[in-house]
């Protein structure tokens, strides 16, 4: 078990799956001779060649195009968004065709695709460069969306997601990048679609997911000090979704708060929250809460960023709301 | 061109005719659902050039799919269940007019969102590139196709990794309702590949034996590395752009005048004038296709829907 | 007041709000020659002209993108995007320009524009063709989205849109253009955020909007049969949210059922009965219901289409469940 | 030229290469965050292109906005005060160093997502055309950005609509690490123009003198009715795509040899080979730009930041 970061986890990921398949290839903007924008591919290149990593032009829709029609001949492209600001460029590819085409030509075409995308804000991009809008792609049935919240979980989601028959996208979150984390040596596979308890707790359910999870984990541990613990709960797949161990944590708790970073309204949390009550209504012994980004463009200025940021106050602060 | 080889295309541009003809009768029936959009007078086009192509040549096409679904092979009856809706149809009903496919055939649909299917080209040729196996692959799109940034993307990209594909503009001079002047820069589409320094050359469509010769050339020379190329073909469809067109944007006397070209009046012109056939041997074929039509229909009719189950089967591989 | 269709009412409000301002005009593929794919802008292009009812090339992006650049100019722009499913060939301008544009220059661009696009299933359009995505859009800040339901309303709506000083996407439902109803002769404007009531009821708040308060309505005569009355709330707007009537409803049925078009997951409903269980926890006594969309791509074959889409059976039956 | 636009085109080169000299200081104290994109090298091309426009010209660019800012009369000290977040920035703060935008000068900022404002562009000059105003839409985007479908979209409309824009590509031969050949099917970014039936042209963007009179001749046509033009401008940035940039892609030497043709020490020399000013007068306009910046820090470091409320502020003009 070594303790590496999320950015050498996906990269590990990347690479052994790439050595075990030749039919795994990426391709994306400065993925190659600029070693990744975030240096998760850096070495890759040379190591692989410029068949197997492929930098693109400036074309997004055609990046996750061409991996739509490289996976219906059989490979398993890994196509890279820069950031998943860019996956709006290629929305029609990934929600009109991507999420459709195995379902409406009736199983005939087959996608063993993966979309990587990073996400999140906090590091003053701006409106067009910070945005969380994960529950946007989840909306669409026939798409996977996992965004894992530790290293462990992103090699192994992420490999499951290369061997996976079906479109993944793989929302990473910039800000995690560095974070720490043990990764069990050897193979790795994280089944898609399994949420997991990431913390035990008796007094609130605490459910999350990305980096959210980092930030929910330090507003546990705040909350431990004043005797208060929380269970947290880590989605990891938005879609599929794993209700079950939420639903087993509220049941115990009674009581939920939901933090995610994208905005509120129509985001993550209303999902999980109206799950919640449709299938444990009379467990709810409090109105579950929601901490997410304030309702705005996120502005540059850094004071102004992090206040729009859910942050562990926001989450403390809920968690007392709630019991 | 082979005695054989003309009664078989002529069959075939025959068989699309009439098939569009029946789904127009099936439509008006209430039959058909959704969009339908014909493909009568664009016979030519798919036959001549799909006639040039391999079996490992990739086809990939708009929502304006059936003639070329013909072409690849795919039995009429198959595609008309589909456009009933039927479990019996290429897509098990679930697609319908706009998504025919037979991936067996090398046909990859039907795509109905205006040019989204050309970056998917770009990726069938990659993954052959990739695989270094020697397919071309032929995508095909409107003159209105080209205005939308995917052209470009997929135009682009093709060219800078040199990929096998034969990008194919029918040009049926409208997009809806659109006169390609009044949405597109250029009127010559070919000009457009000038941008990225592409191989193009332009060819009548109302004429399957130039078609298929222009598709003979560009293949093979793609197959030999040349790269990318895009072919024009003029074209002109005589029936809406889908059913219910008010059609305010053109006269019937413009349609007249391309009708006087018809594509299959002048393929069998042809095939008599150089005595690769005689007139009772298209009589033949014209009968056969009645016939294969007429079962097609009861096939069609006959066919079962599909259950209910199937609304939840084929969203993932892995569930 | 006169009884009209909703093609004709959304048609009025083009045709007045054209002959009001000149700065107001329309772009948008088949907008002009043909008369509009739905036929509600037929004869604007013979009585306006070309300048006025611009015909564009198929490139949604541009249309979008285009509008944006002429509302900052001062005019006011009605974009008309065929369906809302062409919307995601325009998505980055939609939510990365749109929405952004007034927040992230600080005030200094002001985009009086509207976007119309007609959406819903239920025609045999195939997966690509009839989505029902509102609550994708309605995530981002920095747009409105407006999606009536009666002519009245749809009337009303698009003037206060097309006199707007921010951005409105206006979703109209195909299979509604032929729907009649009263609308008041003379100027007619209707507010964009405002929630209203459009059935009286004592046993069940039922909220919807769009197309589905068509099929509510239906549903709510059948159980007003059984002597089950349902108050109706229709949303009309989906951002601004106005949650007031649901909440004042609900606190006097104390259930709601909510009935949307669209997938359910991450879809309007969660965020309706999250905002409702927030805000008025103590007065929900049974789980709130949602109707929605079966989680898959729609397909063709119209057994199995109409199978995925919820209708007035579905509604009369959550209904009966919440009870 | 006369020597008055001469020294006033001299300082604001000047004035742009220590504006981003001082804004990598900055970034390097943690006092600028986010991305940074500096002009160094590309002065040239945003002063000769926009001391060639009208009033009425509109201009809108990229994220790589610092130096047109400059060139369209934004005080450096807004444009720092923005860079560091401050309420006195263009932006309020809330923009930052892509975000630049001062639209009372005709200049429509700064958009950070590739290639997304040249449909902004075509209706900002839809615009000046429909209102009967005279002018020209100045749309200036990277090589990279010519790759990109809204690139397509852009130049077709205009076309199409015969728009009042000026299309200027400022080729500094990377997309971020990615040379123009590896991305462009062409590398002449001119050519793609022709795909458009439109008029293009190409000019030395390290000689602010051929840069202005290019864009004076073609401003003129547009002007009058030449419909929309493409400008390639061929430039080069020293520094890397924004900071933090590895720089694996290219060679040292390769920066030399363009920083031996220094955008500013050409028209330098231009300026006393022929006259318009001598040595002393350039060290003083180089002095009273170093006070500029002074004074600009100054003003930037010493300015409040936004308020909480601003967060809230402008989400909609009508809430
Ligand atoms: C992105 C997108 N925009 C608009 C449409 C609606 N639409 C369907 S077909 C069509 C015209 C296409 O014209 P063309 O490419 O010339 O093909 P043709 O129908 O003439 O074969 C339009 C606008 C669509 N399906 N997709
Ligand atoms: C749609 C989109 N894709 C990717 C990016 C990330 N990105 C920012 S700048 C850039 C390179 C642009 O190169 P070019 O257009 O040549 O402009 P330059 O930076 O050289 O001025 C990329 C890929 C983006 N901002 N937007
Ligand atoms: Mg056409
Ligand atoms: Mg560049």
């Amino acid at each position: 078990m070594a303790k590496i970061t999320m950015r050498e986890a996906i990269s590990q990921a990347l690479w052994e799956e790439m050595e075990r398949d030749p039919k795994v290839f990426i391709l994306g903007e400065e993925v190659g001779l600029w070693g990744g924008t975030y240096a998760v591919t850096k070495g890759f290149f040379d190591h692989f060649g410029a068949e197997r990593v492929r930098d693109t032009p400036i074309a997004e829709a055609a990046i996750v195009g061409a991996a739509i029609g490289a996976a219906l001949t059989g490979l398993r492209p890994v196509a890279e968004l820069m950031t998943i600001n860019f996956a709006f460029s290629a929305m029609d590819h990934i929600v009109n065709e991507a999420a459709k085409l195995h379902y409406m030509f009736a199983g005939q075409m087959v996608l063993p695709m993966v979309i990587r995308a990073v996400g999140g804000g906090g590091r003053q991009l701006g409106a067009t460069h910070s945005q969380t809008p994960d529950a946007v792609f989840a909306h669409f049935p026939g798409l996977k969306v996992v965004a894992p919240g530790t290293p462990a979980d992103a090699k192994g989601l992420l490999k499951a997601a290369i061997r996976s028959n079906d479109p993944v996208l793989f929302i990473e979150h910039a800000t995690l990048y560095q974070t720490r984390g043990e990764v069990p040596d050897g193979e790795l596979i994280v089944p898609i679609g399994k949420s997991k308890i990431q913390r035990l707790g008796r007094d609130v359910t605490l459910v999350t997911y990305s980096k959210m999870l980092e930030v929910s984990m330090k507003a546990a541990e705040q909350l431990a000090a004043e005797g208060i613990e929380v269970e947290i709960v880590d989605l990891r797949s938005l879609r599929p979704l794993d209700m079950d161990p939420v639903l087993e944590s509220l049941k115990k708790t009674n009581r939920a708060v939901i933090v995610e970073e994208g905005w509120k309204s129509y985001g993550v949390g209303a999902e999980i929250a109206s799950r919640i009550y449709e299938e444990a209504f009379d467990f709810v012994d409090a109105p579950i809460k929601r901490v997410a980004q304030a309702e705005v463009p996120l502005p540059y200025n850094r004071t102004l960023e992090q206040m729009a940021l859910p942050n562990a106050a926001d989450v403390v602060k809920a968690v007392k709301e709630v019991l | 061109m082979d005695k054989q080889t003309g009664l078989k295309l002529y069959h075939e541009m025959v068989l699309i005719r009439r098939t569009e003809e029946k789904a127009a009768e099936l439509y008006q029936q209430g039959k058909i659902g959704g969009f339908l959009h014909l493909y009568i007078g664009q016979e030519a086009v798919s036959t001549g050039l799909i006639s040039a192509r391999l079996p490992q040549d990739r086809v990939i096409t708009a929502y304006r799919d059936h003639g070329v679904a013909i072409n690849c092979g795919l039995p009429a009856k198959e595609i008309l269940a589909e456009m009933l809706g039927k479990v019996t149809g290429v897509s098990r009903g679930k697609g319908g007019s706009m998504h025919l496919a037979d991936v067996s055939k090398n046909f990859w649909g039907g795509h109905a969102i205006v040019g989204a299917h050309l970056p998917l080209a770009a990726g069938l040729a990659l993954g052959d590139l990739y695989q270094k196996q020697d397919g071309v692959t032929i995508c095909m799109f409107g003159d209105g196709a080209t205005n939308i940034g995917y052209f470009h993307e997929a135009l682009n990209l093709s060219k800078v990794w040199n990929l096998p594909v034969l990008w194919v503009c029918e040009n049926n001079q409208y997009g809806m309702g659109t006169a390609v002047d009044r949405a597109s820069a250029v009127s010559q589409i070919r000009q457009k590949a000038e941008g990225y320094g592409m191989t193009n050359s332009r060819v009548d469509g109302m004429n399957l034996v130039a078609v298929r010769e222009a598709a003979q050339k560009i293949l093979s020379e793609i197959r030999n590395g040349s790269g990318p190329q895009l072919l024009e073909i003029t074209t002109y469809r005589y029936r809406g752009h889908s059913m219910g067109d008010p059609e305010r944007y053109r006269k019937p006397e413009e349609i007249h005048l391309w009708q006087e070209q018809d594509p299959i009046g002048i393929f069998r012109r042809h095939l008599l004038d150089n005595g690769l056939a005689v007139e009772a041997e298209l009589n033949a074929e014209d009968d056969a296709v009645e016939e294969e039509i007429r079962e097609a229909v009861i096939f069609a009719e006959s066919s079962p829907e599909p259950q209910a189950e199937e609304l939840f089967r084929d969203i993932y591989v892995e569930a």
